[in-house]
C-alpha cells in the first residue's frame, strides 16, 4: 500500500533503512551467540557492547545500567515486579498515576491481586499528574513512585523533574515509562533523578521487540525472566543482537537528528491543530498545549465515535489512531480521557494523529479536508448531534 | 477485521435520517460501549413498514448493522420484522468480528424499541414483542491476571 | 571472519536468507502495528497469522494455542510461573529434572523462594529421566511437570510420551522445554500429550529475541507479562512482527527439510564420532548413543580442561563450545554432565560439537584433526595426566 | 576476552614441564573451579631459582598466569619471588577479565606451596611465607533471584 498518510507514530514507527541495514549482518554473517568464547562471536559481543553505550550515553547513564528487554512492555512490568519483590522488607506500597499505559496499569493490578496496595493519583484537565497528592500518597511502606514521562495517548509530558525531587526527599525509588518519551525529548536520568526507566526501540525508527530498562546502579534489582548469565545475570535469554544493534543505532540518529526533527514536527502539529480548530465546529485539543509531546495531536469531535471516524480516515489511506493501538478491540472509552475528565460520549469520539518527520505539508492539510468531511457525514448520521 | 459486505454498508448507510411524524421511534444505547442507535419506523394501516430510517452514534459495525437492519424490516409486516433478529442481520452481513456481536444487538433492539413505541401509541399488543430494554449489556469473558 | 567452522549450532544458527528476506519488508514497508484497525496494519496481522498457522500446523496444535514470546528463556518462565499462579489452588509442587536448561532450574530456583516445593529427578548415565522416580514423586499437590524434550548440552532425547501418558494418568499438566528438538526432530503436541511446549527461533536457522508457548486449549493460563491485550490478552508487548514472520518462515523451511537435513546431520556426526573414538585415547562420548539429537556430539576428554581446549580450537577457526553459551563466565562444570554421574575434573574436559547441514566432511576431518593435536598438546601441559 | 599477552603466554607457554628432583614443588587446586596447578623450582645453593617448570590443568587464565608466573620468578631469589603476586601477574599479562582473577591466585598460591616444599626440605624458614592452603576458594557475588 503505498501513498498511504501515516499519522500514528505513537502506535509504532518505520524502522529507518540505515537501522536495517546496522541490523542486516547480525543475522547471516555475524550470527554467533554472544555468550560463546570464541572469536566469531566476540564481534557480536562488541556489537552488543557499542549499543549500550550509545543508550547509556543518550541518558547520561552508565553502561552497566542499561540491560536489554523484549520492549517496553517487558520493562515496565520488570521494574514494578522486581521492586515489589526487591523491596519486600520495606513495605508494598506503589504510587503510579491513573494515565499510565496498561503495561503499568495491568501489571498494578495483578500486584494488587498479590498483596500490592497502588494508589492512582489524579491528573488535572492537561493530564498533569497533581504533584501535591502524589507526596500526600507517600507511606513509610511505598517502595516505588512510577509516573509515565509523556502520555502515548494525549502526549502530555509529565513534570519528571519534580517528581524525581519528591522521590529523593522521600528516598523511594522513581520509575519512568518513557517509551513515549526516548529518543524524542532529551533526557538525562542524573539530572531529572530518573532512577529506572523502560524505553521501546519501535517507537524511535528501531525494530519491534526489542527494549530496555534502565537501572541505576544501587538500585536493588530482581530478575523477571531468570535462566542464563546474559545481562549481568538480571535477564536472560540469547540476546536479540540484530535488534539491539539496531536499537542503537536508532538511538545513534535519534538523537543526532532530534531538534531539527522535533522542530519539523512541531510545526506540522500547530497547522494541524489550527486548521481543525478553525474549521470544525465542537471539537477539543485534548491534554496540554505547551508540555506535550512535538508529534501528537489528540481531538474530541463530539457527536461522533472514534472507529468510524478512524475507517472513513482509512479509506481515504490515512492511519490513525482513536486511544492506544494495543488497546483496539477493547470497548472501552480511553482510561485516560476520563482521566482528564471527558464525559463518556466525548471520550468516544476521539481521534489520535502522532506525526513523524516523514510527514509534509501537503498530507497535514489533506488529512484536514478529509476530517472536515469526515465528520460532517458522521454528525449527519448521528442521533446526537441535533439532539 | 470487516466483511465487504459491512463495509459497504458502513461507506453507504441506507436509510440514513429521520421520518418526521414516524409511527413508531425506538432509541437504544449501549451501556458497555456507550453507543446509540435511533430507528423511524412509517408502518401503514395493514401493519406494513412502509418506510424505515436509522441514526447511530457508533462504531462501523453499528452503522452497517443499522442500515442492513433497516433493509432487511422495509416492506416487511409487523411480525416479519419481529423476526429479524441480531442472527439474520449478521449472516446478512457475512458476519462480524466476535468483538463486535453485540453491537448487532443494538439493531434488533432499536427495531423492537420502535415497535413497541408504535404498538404504544396505537394502543395494541404485538404478539412475542416484549418490552425493550434501553440499554443493553453483553456478559464478556473476564481475563484474570 | 570467514572459512570459519561453526559447529555450535546449539548455541544458536545462522539465520537462513530466506528467512531474513522474507522479515525485510516488515521493517520498512509494512511497519504498521498489528492491533491498529487501519488496512495498512491488516497486512501485518495477516503475516502474523499466517506465521502462527505454520507453527500451529507443524505442532499439531490450533493456532489460538501459539503465544508468541521473545524467545526460549520467556517461554520457560512463563509456562512454570503461570502454572504456579493458576493451579495455586491445587497445590504448589512442581516436578522436573536435574538436567534443564538455566531458565527452568533458575526458574525453579526463584519459585522455591517463593515457596513452591520443586522435585528434581534424576537420569540415567545416559541422560535419561528415571520414568518411576518421576511417577513416584507426584502427590496430589503436583500442579506441574516440566521435562525438556531434548537436551541443550548432551543431546539426549527424553521418553516425552511416556512422560504425557503419565501426566495424563494422574492429570497434572506436562510442560516441554522443546527449545532445542522443535524444528530438528518431529513433534506432535497430541500424540505426545503435551499441554505446554517453549521453542525459540535462533535454534532453527531463525531470527534471535522471538520465540513461543504453546498452550493448549483448556490450560489454564496467567500472563507473565502484563498491559496491552496482544495474544489474546496473554502477552503484552506490540509484536515482534519481522520476527514473528522470520520464525514462520524459518519453521516452514525446518519442516521442509527436515529428514534430508536430519540424515546428513547424523552421516557427519557419526564420522565425528567415530574418528574421534578410535583416534583420540582416554575419551567418552556423553549422552545416549541412539536417543539423540541428530547434530549434538559431547566428548569428555580426560585429564584436559575445557575452556583451553575452546579457545585452542579457536585458534583453528573452529567454534565449538564446553557446556551450553549461556553458562560461560560460569566456572562451575556442567549440571548436566554432573547428573549423569561425570566426576568434577571430566565434567570440565567436556566438549560440545553441534553441526548443520552446511558443515562438510572435510570439515569434520579437519577439526578431528585440530582436536587430536590440541588434546595432545594439552595433555602434555596437564598434571593429571602421567599421574 | 584475554589480551594479547595472555593469548601468546597461553599458546606458547613458558616453561612447561616437569624438573626431577626438584628442590621444591607445589600443587594447587581452586575447589571453585576444579582446576591444578603444579610447580617445580630448581634452586641453588645460594637460594637463586635457576630454573622453573608447571604443569596446569586449567582454563587459558590458569595457563597463562602460569607460563608468566614461571617467567616472573625465573632467575629472582626466593625472597624477590615471594613478591610476585597475582596482581603482579595480572599486571604483567595486561589483566585478565573479572571472572578469571581467581586463576592468578592459582599461580601466586603455587609458587609458595613450591617454596613452602623447598624449605621444609631443606628445614628452613622462609621469612613471611605461610602454609599455602590446597585450595583457593574467592567468594563471589551471590546474585538474588
Ligand atoms: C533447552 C533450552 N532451553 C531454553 C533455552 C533458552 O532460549 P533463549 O536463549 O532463546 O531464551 C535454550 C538456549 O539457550 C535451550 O537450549
Ligand atoms: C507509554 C507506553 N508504555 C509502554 C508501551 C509498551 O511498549 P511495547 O509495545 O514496545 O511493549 C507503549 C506502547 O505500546 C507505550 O506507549
Ligand atoms: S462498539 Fe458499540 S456499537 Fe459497536
Ligand atoms: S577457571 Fe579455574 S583456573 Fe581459571
Amino acid at each position: 500500500m503505498e501513498n498511504k498518510i501515516y499519522l500514528d507514530n505513537a502506535a509504532t514507527t518505520k524502522t529507518r533503512p540505515e537501522v536495517v541495514e546496522a541490523m542486516l549482518p547480525y543475522f547471516t554473517e555475524l550470527y554467533g551467540n554472544p555468550s560463546s568464547v570464541y572469536e566469531f562471536a566476540n564481534q557480536n559481543k562488541k556489537a552488543v557492547d557499542e549499543a549500550r553505550k550509545i543508550i547509556a550515553n543518550a541518558l547520561g547513564a552508565d553502561i552497566s545500567e542499561i540491560y536489554f528487554t523484549a520492549g517496553g512492555s517487558e520493562s515496565d512490568n520488570w521494574a514494578l515486579k522486581a521492586a515489589v519483590d526487591a523491596y519486600a522488607d520495606k513495605g508494598n506500597h506503589i504510587i503510579t498515576s491513573k494515565i499510565e499505559h496498561h503495561a503499568i496499569l495491568h501489571t498494578c493490578e495483578y500486584l494488587e491481586k498479590h498483596g500490592v496496595e497502588v494508589t492512582y493519583v489524579d491528573v488535572d484537565e492537561n493530564g498533569i499528574i497533581k504533584l501535591d497528592q502524589l507526596e500526600k500518597a507517600i507511606r513509610p511502606t511505598t517502595i516505588l513512585i512510577s509516573v509515565m514521562f509523556a502520555n502515548n495517548e494525549i502526549g502530555t509530558i509529565q513534570p519528571i523533574k519534580e517528581i524525581g525531587e519528591i522521590a529523593k526527599k522521600h528516598k523511594i525509588p522513581f520509575h519512568t515509562d518513557a517509551v513515549q518519551a526516548f529518543g524524542h525529548l532529551d533526557i538525562n536520568v542524573n539530572d531529572l533523578g530518573i532512577d529506572m526507566l523502560s524505553a521501546s526501540a519501535h517507537k524511535l525508527n528501531g525494530p519491534k521487540g526489542i527494549g530496555f530498562l534502565y537501572i541505576r546502579k544501587g538500585i536493588k534489582i530482581r530478575s523477571l525472566i531468570h535462566g542464563g548469565g546474559q545481562e549481568r545475570q538480571r535477564r536472560a535469554g540469547t540476546e536479540n543482537v540484530p535488534g539491539i544493534v539496531g536499537f542503537g543505532k536508532a538511538v545513534e540518529l535519534a538523537m543526532a537528528t532530534m531538534k531539527e526533527r522535533t522542530e519539523k514536527e512541531i510545526k506540522l502539529r500547530n497547522l494541524l491543530m489550527k486548521r481543525v480548530l478553525e474549521e470544525v465546529p465542537f471539537v477539543r485539543v485534548n491534554g496540554d498545549k505547551v508540555k506535550r509531546l512535538p508529534n501528537n495531536v489528540n481531538f474530541s469531535f463530539q457527536f461522533i465515535e472514534g472507529e468510524s471516524l478512524l475507517i472513513m480516515l482509512d479509506m481515504n489511506r490515512i492511519c490513525a489512531s482513536s486511544g492506544s493501538a494495543c488497546t483496539s478491540g477493547s470497548l472501552d472509552p480511553s482510561h485516560v480521557l476520563l482521566a482528564i475528565g471527558l464525559p463518556h460520549e466525548i471520550a468516544h469520539g476521539s481521534l489520535r494523529l502522532t506525526l513523524s518527520e516523514e510527514n509534509t505539508e501537503e498530507e497535514i492539510n489533506y488529512t484536514v479536508d478529509k476530517i472536515k468531511e469526515i465528520v460532517d457525514k458522521l454528525r449527519k448520521m448521528s442521533p446526537l448531534y441535533e439532539d | 477485521m470487516y466483511t465487504q459486505k459491512v463495509m459497504d454498508h458502513f461507506t453507504n448507510p441506507r436509510n440514513v435520517g429521520e421520518i418526521e411524524n414516524a409511527s413508531g421511534v425506538g432509541t437504544v444505547g449501549n451501556a458497555k460501549c456507550g453507543d446509540i442507535m435511533r430507528i423511524y419506523l412509517d408502518i401503514d394501516d395493514n401493519g406494513i413498514i412502509n418506510d424505515v430510517k436509522f441514526k447511530t452514534f457508533g462504531c462501523g459495525a453499528a452503522v452497517a448493522t443499522s442500515s442492513m437492519a433497516t433493509e432487511l424490516v422495509k416492506g416487511k409486516s409487523v411480525n416479519e420484522a419481529l423476526k429479524v433478529t441480531n442472527k439474520a442481520v449478521m449472516e446478512a452481513l457475512d458476519g462480524l468480528p466476535p468483538v463486535k456481536v453485540h453491537c448487532s444487538l443494538l439493531a434488533e433492539e432499536a427495531i423492537h424499541a420502535a415497535l413497541w413505541d408504535y404498538a404504544e401509541k396505537k394502543g395494541i399488543q404485538i404478539e412475542g414483542l416484549e418490552k425493550p430494554k434501553s440499554d443493553i449489556h453483553e456478559g464478556e469473558e473476564q481475563i484474570e491476571y
